[in-house]
Parts: C-alpha cells; structure tokens; sequence
C-alpha cells in the first residue's frame, strides 16, 4: 500500500534508466545518505568507527569489486586478499615517497596500480574457467603475499617487515594516524565507497556492464555476436582490482593503520570477501553493501550478545561464534541461494501487492 | 514490519558496548585468543594471566584493596579482532593492555599512546619500544627478541667454551614479521663472534617443512635456531628428531618452547631447548596459593587444567608485572583508582627485586627488573630450558643470561630513532 | 546487376562466399569442399540431415570454427583468420541452434547486448554516465525500442529471459541479432520446437526483417515446407558434402536431393 | 654416483611421498565432486573433524566437556581410560557416516540444482560450523595422534644409499621417514580399495553411474540421496585417514583443517573428476614444489613451496584447462 510504484510514470529514457527508478526508494536511499553523511559523523566514537562503521566500508568496497568480477564477469576469484595487499603496500610506498600527495589521490593510485596487477593475474582466465580459475587464482594470493614478505624494498626495509601508516592530512586535519578523528576517517571512506558505488553501477548498466554480463551468462554466444572476451574480462579484472586495491589502502591506512600480509591479507580475506557477495547477492550492487554489513556486523553483533548479555566464557562464546555463523550461511544459501539482495527484491515485491495476498 | 523494526533495533543495540564502567574497579581488559590455529597456546597464556588476577581478588582482595576485574575478548589472533576488542574495552578505564601478537601491538601502538592506555608486550611485540623516550606508553620488559637472538647465541659461545668461529648456526623462522625479528641481530652477531649464519624461512603455517629440514640435514649445521609458532613448532621439532639432528642443539625462542610444541613430537622430542624469561614448572610458592584459593573453589581458569604449563606460567608472569605495576603506581600517587597515565608512571617505576618476588611466592621465578623513564626494555636477562620427555617437564638449564647490550642497544635505537622521525616524534627528555 | 524476385524484391551482388571450405575435428570431417554464396538481399536456406554440417558451416562463417582449408569471401574481400567477435563487428549477427541468451539479464538488456558491437563511448565517461555514456545509451535505446515494437515483446522488456517461456525467447535472440543491424543475419534453426502458430509468426518476422531493413538472411531449418515457402536459394549438404544448389524448385527436384531424404528406391 | 645427484634424488623421493601425503586430501574432494559436482571446501576440516573424534576416543574424552563444565560447573575431563585404536577407528568411521547422513539430511537435501559456486559456499559455511562444533565437542588444545603407525627416519634406506655414493664422499645416506612410507603404501590401499569398491560393488556401480550423468541415474531407479551419503561417508573415511596421517605428523589441531590448501594445487593439476590424477596431480606437485625450492627457492629467499604449488599447476593448466585427467570441456554452440 505504502511501497508501489503506480503512479511513478516515466516520459523518457533517461528517467527509465536512471539509477532508483521508484520514488520511495530514490527518497530512502538519499534519506540514508544524508544521515549517513551528515548526521553519523557528530554521533561517532572510536568503537563504532573501528569495530563497525570502517570495517563496514572497507570491506564494502571490497566486495564491490569482487562482485564486479564474479557477480557481473562469472569469473570467481579467490586472489582478493592478494590485491588488497598490493593496493596497502601500494598505499604505504606512495604515502613515504610523496608526503604532500593528496589521500584521496593516494588511495586512487593505489587502486590503479593494483589494476594493473590485476590484470596480469587475469591473463589465465582467458583460457581456464570455473573452479580451475578460482583455484588458479589462489596462486596470485600466495604469490603477492609472498613476495610482500620477502622483497623489503615494499616495507622500506624495517626491522619487522610490518608497514604502518604515517600521518597525513587532509585540509588541515589528520586522515591517517593514531590522532586522525574517528569522523574523519569515516567521511573520507565513506565519500569514496559512495562515490565508486555510484560509479559501479554506472559502469554495470552500460555497454561495458553488459559486455560482462553476457561474458558471465555464456561466453561463446557473447563472442560470436561481438563482445572481445579478451577485453571484456580483462577489463574486469582491471575495474574490480582497482576496487578491491582501494579497500586493500583504506584498510591498511585508515582502518587498522598498520598492516603485515600475512595477518591482514591471507587467504581467509579472499574467502571472507567471495562469501560477502554470495550472501549478499552475486551481480548485485546492493547486494555487495548488505553482504559486507552482515559478515562485518554479525559477528560483533553474535559476541556481544553472548560475552556482553549472556557472559559467556570468551572461548565458549568464539566457537559458538564460529559454529553460528557456518549455520547461518548454510541457512542464508538454503532460504535463498541468490543472496540477500534477491531475498530484498522478493520483500519489496511483496510489500508492493500488500496487504492484497496476490 | 514490526519484527523488522524490531530486528534492527536489537542489531544497533547489539553493536552498542554492553559492558557498564565500574569505575571503582581496576580494569585489566584480556585479549585473548582461544580459537584458529594458535588457540591452544593463547588459551594456555589466558588461563595464566586470568588466574594470576583471580587469586589477587580471591586471596587480597585485589590490588591495594581495590578489586581487578579482567573481561576477556577473543581476538583470534587477527588485526581486525584486536582492534575491535581494543576499541570495546578502553572506554571503560583500561589499565593495561597485552594482546600477545606482535601483529595487534603494532596496531596498537600509535593507538595506546594517543589514549594514554599503557601497553605492555614482554617478549614480543615492536623490540624497538624499548626505548622509552621514543615510545612513552609501551613496555617490553623484561626481554625481547633481539635478547633472545642474542642469549641463544651467547649460550651456544658457552657450550663451545666461548669460541663459535667457523661455526654453522642455521635460523629457521616463521616467514612473517616476527620471523624476521632476530636476523638483523644475527647477522650483527655473526660478524662479531665469526660464525656463519643461514636463515631458512617456513611460509605461515608450516605444516610441510622437508624441504627445509632436508636441507638442514645436508647443511649439518652445529645449531638450529627457531623463530616458529603455531603448527610450525610441532612440524620442526618432530622432522628434527627424526631427521637425527642434536635435540640439545636445537634452540627455539620463547614462542617455540611451551608443552604444545614439544609433545606431539613424543620421545623424539626429548633435550629441546628453548628459550625463557622466567621460570618453569609448579615448584614455587605461588602454586598452593593458587590450589587452595582457585583450584580448590572450582574458580581456575578452565578448570585449572593448564596449570603449570610454560605458557600458563607466563601468563602467570605477565600479570604479576602488571599487578605490581598498578601496586606501583597507587603508592606513587597515592590514590587507589588509577588511570592509564598513572599506570603508565607505575610501570616506569617498576622495581621488582629478588626480596619482592620471594614475598609474592615467585623466589628465582624471573630475574629483577628495574624499569625506568627511557628503559622500558629491562635487563633482557634470558635462560634456557630443556625438554624432557619422560618426565614431561620442561627444567631451567642455565642461569638467566645477560644479552649482548652493545649491540642490541645500538639497533634499538637506530630502529626506534627511524620510528620517531618517520611518525614526527620528538623523544622525550627523562629526567 | 539487380536482379529481382518474383515477389519483387531487389537482390543484389554476392554478399558473402565460402570457397573449398574443408573443416575436420581430429580425423572426422564435417565439412569437404564447400562452396557457396549468399546475395545481398536474399534469403538464403541450408539444409540437410542431422549432422549433415550445416551448424558448422555457420560457426565457420561466424569465425567460431576454422577451417583447414578453404577461404571466406565477405564484401568483396577475403577474410583472414578472424576471432568471432571481429566477424560480428564486420556485420554478420546470429541466432543458435539451442538459445543462447544472456539469461541473466533482462529482455531489453539482451537486446542492447547485441547492439554492443555499435557502441564506443570508453570507460571513463561510462563511470560518468552524465554526458556522452548517457546519450548514446539513449540514441541505442531508440533503435532496440522499435526491434521491440516491430517484435511485439514490450511487456517483457524488464523480464530477466531465463524467466520467459522457449517460444518468446527464440523471438528475443532474434531481436539480439536484429538489433546489431548486421549485413548479413544467420539464424540456426529459428523454428525449432515451435509450434505452428509460433511458426507462423517466426516466418513473418524474418520476411519482415528482409523486407524492411533490406537484411540479407542466412538460415538452417529442418521443416521444408517453411524452407520452401521461404527462401530465394537452397543449399544442401549431406555428410558434409554439398549436394544441391539452386531454388527451391530446382532443388526440389534434383535427384540427388531427393536420394538423399528419401533413400534409394523410391 | 655423487653427492650431489644423491641429494637431488633424495628431494625427488621425500617430494612424491609428500605428494601422496596432498594426494590423501585431494582424494575426497574428488570423490564428492565427482559424484555430486560439489567442490567440498570442507574437506579439510572434515579431517580435522576425524582425526579429533579418533583421539577423543582414544583417550576416552568426554564430548562436550567444557561446555557441560561450564554450565553445571561440573569437572569432567574424561570418561576412563579410552578405546583401544581399532574401536577407536571403528566408531568414528560410524561419527562420519552418521555426519554424512546429517548433511545429507539437513543441508544438501535443499541444494539440489544450485549453481556450483553456492554449493561450494555451502560447504565452506558447513567448514566453519564444524571448526566451531569440533572446538565444542573436543576443545581447541593440541592433542597428539598415535595410532601405532611406525615413524622416524629408515635406518636400513639410510645406510643402502650411502653406500651409493662415491668413496670417500662421506655421505650419510638418505633420509625417507617411515611414516610418509607408511602413508603411501595406505594410499596405494585406499586407491586399490576404492577401485575394487566402484568396480565390484553394486553401490560402487551405482556410483560410477550417478558420476557419469545424474539424470540417467535417477530414472534407472538410483536414489541420489542414498548414493550422496555414501559419497560423504567414503570421503569422511578418506578424511579420516588423512587426519590420521597428518595428525600424526605435527598434531592434531586447528590447522589440521588447512592441509585442505596443500590439495587443491593437486586437484587442478589431477581435474577434479579423476581418482588417479589426484594421485599423479600430487607426485608432481610434491616433487615439483621441492625441487623448485631446493634448487632456485634459496636464490629467491625460500618459502616458496606454497606459491610454487599453485604456479606449476597453472602452469599445466595453460595446456590443459580442464586438468591433466580430467573430462575434456567441449565448447560448442
């Protein structure tokens, strides 16, 4: 009754096309953004930026990228950890060689860098596909990470081989560091996953978008009427690299402020992403952002109820986690395989044609 | 639509930090980690530590009659986890954090020093804070790593009556940052005493290592050195009882020489070294104390199952130097509640002597420590201990050594100097 | 030299043709020494048995195959050695035997897909959208809007295919292949499995498509009478082998045709 | 012959029994996936799963003993003195089909004809829930595995081969350890077993069949969901016996669970559908993974085992998309 669209009549293409085609939904997704940019930073302290709010974003963007290339493109990665790591060391090199460099500028070179690295890692998948890519993939995640560890020229040779973020400002207040405000960080990262949000679906609903789709949906057919496989994936491979270095330097510099491969960019970071875009909805923009919310959240969310609420034992509590959170993604993917982003659509179906059963 | 509301009200309250500020408690926040592939030597640590403070309350009601409280959070040994555990608990007057991982202190570092929290961070963790003037509110007393490098170097010149010229010292290490730690000082140490060092790395987790091993076996080194944790201890140690390789001339670091590491190994095991900051086995005071008032009351940690076990004794020790530190800083400031400036004040104080550690049921327990404004590293006094199968006992087999300042110092502050120019830091003058 | 029909539609020069096309997979031949041409403008039909080659001599012409020996005139000039998608942008567009939509995406989704070969404004400004992405969007809209209207399918324009019964999506390939407005359009089987009043209007279609926008039609089918009905030139294959060439009627006629469907001794 | 060579022998022959080490995992992924085209993330902890049931009944440990501890704050550890080893192996052969069973029942029965990448999520989501069950049910300390199987270096191969080496060389001969000799004369079993199983057997039959084309199983009246849990049982038995064999090696713990990484090198190399070329996909892996570090990994710093793995079957994989055995892809139109 509330939710429809009759009455939302289009008069042109360009407003047939545009990006929320129902009015209510264009209201509350502007509504969210005004809240989350104006309102969010004067009510934001250290834990939620840290433990909630960073996280969120960063991995978001994360799964934007993978879901560009595995939800739009078909071609399932398992190397994200890898990437993220090249756009943090990325990220550190450019933060120590060029101090005045804008951050902005700084993470989006990141990006582009790991773009290019992502592509030559996405040379194979023009001739291995499926679960062969995927595995293939793993050999850029241990490679990078390998070669992370190893060459210290990436860690300006330290004693450690940790890198970590040395403060830089952004007009006039500090953005990376021990001393940059929570509500800075949070706007800096939030600007870029909004703007590079818009800017994936731009690219998704195009020509280039399509190119990929149809590479996903059948490749031989998608050839033969005219897309180039070789540009279509390779230029996946370049735009969700790009994506996923971006999240790779805001995680190092912004969100945890230090970083070493091994921690912070292993295998289990490829696996949490490619699980983020499955649960929250393969080809899906929206799907990416609730995919990361509810891997990034649930478990904050589980411990605190269990340790906080309960007290529970810590250790009882982190395998009931564990065993939680396997539970729930086996439901998720029994109760709607297409991710949560499809089980969205079908509430916004239904809340269409309420409160009439049919 | 009311069961959504509902949902995401119970989300945003979910999030929220439950616990309430007992500000009349002192906060000793635990992060710990009990699960992933270093959980059973995290649980061992926790049980120690958590125990130490339990008996405190228990048995004195606290520290200088204040009681502790110690909430624990799982970090399962990642970055993400630390930082969100970090973030929940210091809010609520931390006292003092000790997240035993190199990899979360770093995150910490420049995070505990913008809110004033101390951190200590004894054998691991960023060598170079040992230098106070550089890192005001992180402590790695009584040792760390390059202490380590160089005891294990300095125990092998005694075994060889004080001569390792020609001599082939192998470093197998965990391939990550704190693999890496000892190299620099080996590699100081060799062109000092002349021996000739070859380091092999072991990629995280380590659970294939012939190619590594095989090599040792070809190299017939006249020492192996560890720098391993986790599955890569269990891995080592069994290939180099197979392999026939010297157990009294393998010589781990303190993360490669707790019960976990050594018994899967089973008799192969028997005469492993590694090396310690502290004390072994349950033969000290402190242990009946800890029988009658947690043991006996069903209040130990985990059942008291890992009681006396060499990760639980450092648990033990770990919190025992926090507790005197906190002890420390009521006198200095004459008050019972303390904040985290205060307690930081408290750990630059610290002054733990042979008559203290008698008093508290820990005689020869550790050796002392004198702490000051720019020594937040201690003595660096380290011993070895050996493994002994059939008893199932690890035994103190040195004294506690003095490392090899000259160098150490030097890279500690050519390290921490780097560390202060890279972050704009102007050292600290101490008085 | 315009030649024309007896329905009076104008054919042109030779569009297309095959030369001594040999295609063998391992030691097997599916094709000996083809030859053939397709005229501007006409309709042209290959047919044969099951197996008898005719979707690989399609997937030669679309450049999926290549052939061990033999050449393939387009326009006047040889082709090299080609990827399909560069024979698709030189203007051949296709239908497939067992639908090959992009199942996945929506009717209208489908159909711009097939325009994809037309469109260039680069990355940049796509991520953009506002200016040059979003015109050309507009301007490809328009013409994937009139397939639609001429195919009748506007109800299902935001329909996700996988989603849409056999019948209406062989129309949507069709669309996807008509909205690349190609030289020359190759359709495998376009009437396969549908029933008589689908049929019907698949026919109509592809007459349509002929007629309106003059589009030069190569296709395989199986029933005869539509064949017939349909189609300026008939080539047939058998085994791999060309048997006949020439209009309907002559191949209706032809001995050898009517040997190879029928079997000797009728 | 010379030192030298000797070594490189050495390194090729301690490669392929680490290779049939890989080869045990890979083995159950290829099982399932070849009867159910379910890539089995959880394969590995399915071992780690086994191989501390085993233990827990070995040493007689009470399932769930934490958690009734600190419910009823109660003290129990253990039951007795444990089950002799064969018990011990019989009743968990029993956990694993009863787990299979669970699967079955509870999560694949509601996945038939998804998309393989979200059965494959699926059974990641079941890897983590039986990292946090097995946690529960038997505590995250480090046990130690001792099934009697022998283990240390061979002593009789040691002073053959040294006296393989020129005079005077002074070459102490080379190493094999028992236990990775053992491990492969089990695989050798475990291949033939299998083998004689799928040829010989009616259920073995039927499996063949479901593999080749689970449309014509079904209408010929074979029960999919029978057939799947004898699928997940047999691998839990594979399962098992990796754990044993790695949990001897370094004990059995959480990171048991990531051996699953050292197999799927293996596995694309093998293809996933092939039981011999997850035992041909290992040797190679094992052995090229060791030479390559044995003979240029010192140049670029060691460690490269794990990377290395992943290259060379890539490296095959350039000429052979679909695996070194695995069913050819066919593109068509």
């Amino acid at each position: 009754m509330f939710y429809r669209e009759s009455g939302d009549f289009k008069t042109s293409y360009s407003a047939d096309q545009q990006t929320f085609p129902i009015r209510l939904d264009r209201h509350v997704v502007y509504g969210i953004l005004a809240f989350a940019f104006l309102v969010v930073p004067f009510l934001i302290n250290d834990y939620w930026e840290k433990s909630v709010l960073l996280p969120f974003l960063v991995w978001a963007m994360a799964a934007l990228g993978l879901n560009i290339l595995t939800g739009f493109c078909g071609q399932v990665s398992l190397g994200t950890g890898g990437f993220m790591a090249v756009g943090a060391y990325a990220c550190y090199k450019l933060m120590v060689a060029f101090p005045w460099l804008n951050m902005f500028i700084v993470v989006i070179l990141a990006g582009l860098i790991t773009a290019m690295v992502g592509v030559v890692f996405g040379l194979p998948s023009l001739r291995i596909k499926g679960f062969y890519l995927a595995v293939a993939t793993l050999a850029s995640q241990f490679f990078l990470v390998w070669l992370f560890n190893k060459v210290p020229w990436f860690y300006n040779y330290s004693a450690s081989g940790m890198i970590s973020a040395p403060e830089r400002t952004l007009f006039g207040i500090p953005v990376t560091g021990a001393e940059a405000p929570p509500w800075m960080t949070y706007l800096f990262c939030l600007t870029l996953v909004t703007i590079f949000a818009f800017i994936a679906h731009n690219l998704v609903r195009g020509r280039i978008g399509r190119s990929w789709m149809a590479i996903r949906d059948m490749d031989i057919a998608a050839e033969i009427i005219g897309v180039p496989p070789l540009k279509a994936k390779l230029s996946a491979f370049a735009v969700s690299s790009f994506y996923i270095g971006m999240s790779g330097a805001m995680l190092f510099a912004l969100y945890l402020g230090s970083a070493e491969p091994n921690d912070s960019f292993g295998i289990a970071k490829s696996f949490l992403v490619l699980f983020m875009i499955i649960i929250g909805g393969l080809g899906s923009i929206l799907g990416s952002f609730l995919g990361a919310a509810f891997l990034t959240l649930m478990p904050v969310l589980l411990k605190n109820i269990m340790v906080g609420w309960f007290g529970w034992p810590a250790d009882l509590a982190a395998h009931l986690e564990l065993l939680l959170i396997g539970a729930l993604i086996m439901f998720f993917l029994i109760v709607e395989p297409h991710g949560l982003a499809q089980l969205w659509r079908v509430t916004k179906e239904r809340l269409r044609l309420w409160p009439f059963p049919h | 639509m009311k069961l959504k509301k509902m949902g995401v009200a119970l989300l945003a309250a979910g999030l929220l930090v439950t616990s309430v500020p007992a500000m009349a408690d002192l906060m000793f926040p635990v992060l710990s980690y009990r699960t992933g592939p270093f959980g059973a030597n995290g649980a061992e640590n926790a049980d120690g530590y958590l125990d130490y403070f339990a008996l405190l309350n228990e048995r004195d009601g606290g520290i200088g009659g204040v009681k502790v409280q110690t909430p624990e959070c799982e970090t399962e040994y990642k970055p993400e986890k630390g930082v969100e555990c970090y973030e929940s608990t210091k809010g609520n007057g931390a006292l003092l954090y000790q997240p035993l991982s190199t990899g979360i202190t770093y995150q910490l570092i420049p995070k505990v020093t913008a809110d004033k929290i101390p951190m200590l961070t004894p054998g691991y963790g960023r060598t170079s804070s040992a230098n106070g003037k550089v890192f005001e509110y992180v402590f790695n007393y009584p040792a760390n790593y390059w202490d380590g490098a160089s005891v294990g170097v300095k125990y092998m010149l005694d075994q060889e009556k004080g001569d390792l010229k020609g001599k082939k010292i192998t470093l197998v290490y965990h391939n990550s940052a704190y693999g890496k730690e000892p190299i620099r000082t080996l590699e100081e140490l060799s062109k000092k005493h002349g021996f000739t060092l070859k380091t092999i790395p072991v990629d995280s987790p380590g659970q294939e290592q012939k190619s590594q091993w095989l090599e040792i076996r070809r190299d017939k080194p006249d020492y192996v050195l560890m720098w391993g944790w986790g599955v890569m201890n269990q891995v080592a140690i069994s290939e180099a009882s197979k392999m026939g390789f010297p157990m009294d001339k393998f010589i781990g670091i303190w993360w490669a020489g707790s019960e976990n590491d050594v018994k899967p190994a089973g008799e192969g095991a028997n005469g492993y070294k590694a090396l310690t900051f502290h004390g072994v086995g349950k033969d000290f005071p402190i242990f009946k104390d800890i029988e009658t008032h947690l043991v006996a009351k069903g209040k130990a940690s985990n059942g008291g199952k890992n009681i006396g076990t060499a990760l639980y004794n450092r648990g033990l020790y770990f919190a025992m130097l926090a507790a005197e530190a906190a002890a420390t800083a009521q006198k200095i400031h004459n008050t019972k509640d303390l904040t985290g400036a205060q307690m930081r004040d408290g750990l630059e104080a610290l002054k733990l002597d042979k008559a203290r550690l008698e008093a508290l049921g820990l005689a020869n327990f550790a050796p002392e420590i004198t702490a000051s404004c720019e020594n937040h590293g201690g003595s660096g006094l380290v011993a070895v201990q050996q493994w002994d199968a059939k008893a199932g006992s690890w035994k103190l087999v040195s004294d506690f050594m003095q490392s090899d300042r000259e160098v150490i110092d030097a890279l500690i502050k050519a390290d921490s100097e780097a560390f202060a120019a890279e972050n704009k830091i102007t050292p600290r003058e101490c008085k | 030299m315009a030649e024309l029909t007896q329905d009076g539609r104008k054919i042109g020069d030779i569009l297309l043709e095959v030369k001594n096309i040999t295609l063998a997979f391992g030691g097997v031949k599916a094709l000996t020494n083809i030859s053939f041409d397709i005229k501007e403008g006409e309709i042209r039909a290959i047919i044969g048995p099951n197996g008898a080659g005719k979707s690989s001599m399609l997937n030669v012409i679309s450049g999926f195959y290549h052939p061990q020996q033999g050449e393939v005139w387009f326009r006047g000039q040889k082709r090299g050695p080609m990827r399909p998608y560069e024979v698709a942008r030189q203007g051949i567009a296709r239908t497939f035997q067992n639908i090959a939509l992009f199942k996945g995406m929506s009717t209208l989704d489908n159909l711009m897909t097939g325009r994809i070969t037309q469109m260039h404004t680069n990355i940049l400004w796509q991520a953009l959208w506002k200016g040059p992405a979003e015109r050309e969007e507009i301007a490809h809209r328009e013409k994937v809007e009139r397939i639609i209207d001429f195919l009748g399918i506007q109800a299902i324009r935001k329909t996700p295919v996988g989603r849409l019964p056999y019948g209406l999506q062989k129309r949507v390939e069709l669309g996807r292949a008509l909205a690349a407005e190609a030289k020359l359009l190759l359709l495998d089987e376009p009437m396969a499995g549908m029933n008589l009043e689908e049929k019907e209007d698949m026919c109509r279609f592809i007459l349509d498509v002929n007629e309106e926008f003059g589009t030069t039609i190569a296709l395989i089918e199986h029933d005869m009478g539509v064949v017939m009905d349909l189609s300026d030139r008939v080539v047939v294959l058998d085994y791999g082998k060309k048997l006949a060439d020439g209009t309907p009627n002559e191949v209706r006629n032809d001995p050898a045709v009517i040997e190879a469907y029928l079997g000797v001794g009728h | 012959m010379s030192p030298e060579l000797l070594n490189v022998l050495e390194v090729i022959i301690n490669g392929l029994l680490a290779g049939v080490m890989y080869s045990l995992v890979a083995l159950g992924f290829v099982l399932i996936y070849k009867a159910s085209g379910i890539f089995n993330y959880a394969q590995g902890v399915m071992a780690l799963f086994a191989a501390l049931t085993l233990v827990g009944f070995q040493t007689g440990q009470i399932p769930f003993a934490h958690v009734i501890n600190t419910i009823f704050g109660t003290h129990l550890e253990t039951w007795g003195p444990g089950l002799p080893t064969f018990f011990a192996i019989l009743l968990t052969m029993g956990v694993m089909v009863l787990f299979a069973y669970l699967v079955e029942r509870i999560v694949l029965r509601h996945m038939v004809n998804q998309a393989p990448i979200i059965l494959f999520m699926t059974t990641i989501g079941l890897a983590y829930f039986m990292e946090g069950f097995g946690d529960l049910m038997w505590g995250a300390d480090i046990k130690t595995m001792d099934v009697g199987l022998p283990s240390g270096a061979s002593t009789w191969f040691e002073t053959m081969t040294a006296g393989w080496a020129t005079e005077g060389s002074n070459y102490p001969g080379m190493y094999v350890d028992m236990l990775d000799v053992a491990a492969a004369g089990i695989a050798i079993l475990l291949v033939v077993v299998l083998t004689l199983f799928s040829q010989y057997t009616k259920t073995g039959r039927a499996l063949r069949a479901v593999a080749d084309d689970h449309q014509a199983a079904l209408t010929v009246g074979i029960s999919l969901r029978t057939i799947w849990v004898i699928v997940w049982s047999i691998a839990g038995f594979v399962a098992l016996v990796a754990g044993i064999m790695w949990g001897a090696k370094s004990g059995v713990q959480f990171s048991l669970s990531l051996i699953a990484l050292k197999a799927l090198p293996v596995l694309i190399l093998g293809g996933f559908t092939s039981i011999p070329g997850a035992i041909v996909g290992g040797l190679i892996i094992g052995v090229g993974e060791k030479l390559f570090e044995y003979s240029i990994g010192g140049m670029l710093g060691g460690a490269t085992e794990n990377w290395f793995a992943y290259v060379l079957a890539l490296f095959f994989l350039m000429f052979r998309p679909q695996g070194l055995f695995g069913e050819r892809i066919i593109e068509r139109v």
